[in-house]
């Protein structure tokens, strides 16, 4: 979806104002580490796939969306998937009270954390279809704006680049956030800066996006 | 009307976002979805063992280390696996080399992907909608506020992780280094630099 | 700029929900009233251009932009513009009360406004250079990402489409927001739906866009 | 944490918008800079005075004169004028006519310009996010929210009003009116239809 979340190129953030690296803590308040934590057990539940949470987030009404810190919009995203997969009835989510208990196929329990989390969700799967694109190809970033979950950002969309790396096939974004697991194969793509943003930006300097083939035609 | 939306300065009180997520925890332990005990390791996990000593300490073995630098280029996943760094948010690494041709800067556009094996959480300018909005478009200005300035005749290559593909930069060595061995090199290597947002630090700015 | 006011083809903002015209009154509130119309007098002061208040309305905060209302848009705008050319301190409007008594050249009187209005403020401009383009041509929106003002939405950008009618010279905005009155050839430019959008848009359709010249390259 | 963002229910209280707003006029009116009169004037004028009537009388005399119908659609700021509605955002008139091949739609995308001497100021709708946002890349979705089918072979036409042209649509004039006279004929010209949102009203359902 074109949502407030595809920022690539956006003015009027202001400054990135960051904090000293050797004095920012990994949480900035309790309710921080709480919200992650959380994101990620109810997350193993396995209701839902990444790209659901993200679409979750993305989903979020824009001017809120940019409002929210980003824990903020991860408990918000966790509020819509508890509900839309019927793993908390909305009645549940507004009292903070269970009407009954749930019996999941599986928890996360704590002593299964630290092997869970050093083993992770690889997303790198086999595929049929030989890849249409090489390295070396140039390629045109469809125009396409679809309404669901999508990774292919809009400021690429329309403009050539070069195929830079060819990573195989991959859990293609898109159809996983609706939980569909199929594999597209996966380019990074090299976009001159000039071609994407004009003139103004350096002659030298490239940006290099990761986009599954339907995101890509030939130039 | 001037209200101030900082990522980490947001205008509702804590205490009100402390209610929400504690509710939330509530019901959901209470129902038997999740388990206190992974909360609490979850935490612990990401807040004091996985942070970006281990990329630096990734950084300083291919500093040292030719074979492995070698090894670290051509398959970063396997790599950093050799030195136990894999999991979440990792899975599939690229770490690409910072030389006088090329400045490398990773940025999350979209969201804010981040390779946690090897550095941790990510910060909150990081996260922040300046650095997502201005990385791709305004990267050399964006480095101009770290202090970093990159030669016009430098190509700054910006890396958007659209896809669960995480980069990590292989900073350039700092000279006067020869020598070093890698503990001593990875108390050069700072988070910024992995992100590209800073060089890593000279020998005499090390503590 | 590439700011939250460039809005269109964005997703996620919901249904439009209209309040039924028979039922709709002009103003919702007596403070929209005054924010109207100390927005027109205040403007008539002559200090800054239409498109410098359209500048300053972009230059909100974009959660804040997504968040107001239209008038608040107004309202927030013609403070930053007070203060910006001077007219009145940011003490002053802090405060509410003048530290001192302005002179200005000229102010919107009672008996004015009717003969103000209905004059309103033309744009059309003599232009000593021919136009580029004529009715017909295939011309392009060009890629440009100026961080001031700009009248060349993004979703048309890098886009072909068709010069279907040319207005002759027209005050250019990009320039008149920073105080610059100048003229620059302006055209209509008719877009294919799918074109912009790919091809789930209706392929009869077009979307209509004035462009001036600066913005255009031959296609 | 489902703020409501209606451009027309904002969740600052009214009151304290007045309160700004009253400060705001008493700092320019005190200072000399504004007359309270003009405010009272202006007022009046877009509240009472310049509104869609004006363009209904407009498209009503194109129906019914032929030759008016001409002028308008050849130079739309001269053929409103001879009916007296000129001035500020309606400068430089352009009318376009639906027809069975063509619906005109217009929208401005970068703000809410619209043809004030002839419709007044803009509904709420028009000036919204969500109208700005989807009249460009869904208008057939958007004209469906207002019960408006247009057949798939008609072109949507969308005009989005990005420089200080602006567009009046010409309705399609309703069966059943023949021989009407012009300000029984205006009585259908709602301001929607002159936006490209409706239909002009059937004879049927005019008050």
């Amino acid at each position: 979806m074109n949502g407030p979340h595809d920022m690539g190129g956006m003015h009027g953030f202001g400054p990135i104002d960051p904090e000293p690296e050797s004095q920012e803590p990994v949480f900035h308040a309790d309710w921080e580490r709480r919200a992650f934590a959380l994101t990620l057990a109810s997350a193993a539940i396995g209701g839902w796939t990444l790209d659901a949470s993200r679409f979750a987030r993305e989903r979020i009404d824009p001017a809120d969306y940019l409002a929210m810190s980003y824990y903020e919009k991860w408990l918000e995203g966790m509020r819509t998937l508890l509900v839309e997969h019927g793993v908390v009835s909305a009645a549940e989510l507004a009292a903070g009270r269970p009407t009954e208990k749930a019996n999941p196929d599986r928890i996360l329990r704590g002593d299964a954390v630290d092997a869970a989390m050093a083993r992770g969700g690889p997303t790198e799967m086999a595929i049929d279809a030989a890849p249409v694109f090489k390295v070396g190809d140039r390629v045109r970033a469809r125009v396409m704006n679809p309404e669901g979950h999508t990774r292919n950002p809009r400021y690429v969309r329309g403009h050539v680049g070069t195929v830079v790396l060819h990573h195989g096939g991959h859990v293609y974004a898109d159809a996983n956030a609706v939980g569909e697991r199929r594999a597209e194969h996966l380019y990074t793509v090299s976009f001159a800066a000039r071609d994407l943003w004009g003139e103004r930006a350096g002659a030298a300097d490239t940006v290099r996006v990761d986009l599954w083939q339907p995101y890509l035609e030939p130039a | 009307m001037a209200h101030d939306h900082h990522d980490h300065d947001h205008d509702e009180p804590p205490s009100e976002l402390l209610m929400r997520v504690k509710s939330l925890e509530t019901l959901l332990v209470d129902k038997g979805l999740v388990d206190p005990a992974a909360l609490d390791a979850l935490i612990e996990r990401y807040e004091h063992k996985v942070g970006p000593r281990n990329g630096a300490q990734v950084v300083a073995k291919a500093w040292a280390d030719p074979a492995y630098k070698e090894r670290l280029l051509a398959d970063g996943s396997a790599a950093i696996a050799e030195l136990g760094h894999t999991g979440r948010q990792g899975e599939h690494m690229v770490v690409v080399e910072n030389t006088p041709a090329v400045h490398n800067l990773v940025v999350c556009t979209l969201c804010s992907c981040y390779p946690w094996p090897v550095l941790g959480l990510p910060p909150v300018w990081y996260k922040s909608s300046p650095y997502r909005s201005r990385a791709v478009i305004d990267p050399r200005g964006v480095l101009a506020e770290f202090g970093t300035a990159v030669p016009d005749d430098v190509e700054v290559r910006v890396w958007d992780s659209t896809s669960e593909m995480r980069y990590l930069v292989l900073p350039e060595r700092p000279p006067g280094t020869d020598g070093w061995p890698e503990d001593r090199l990875a108390d050069l290597v700072s988070r910024n630099s992995m992100i590209g947002v800073e060089p890593a630090k000279a020998p005499e700015a090390a503590s």
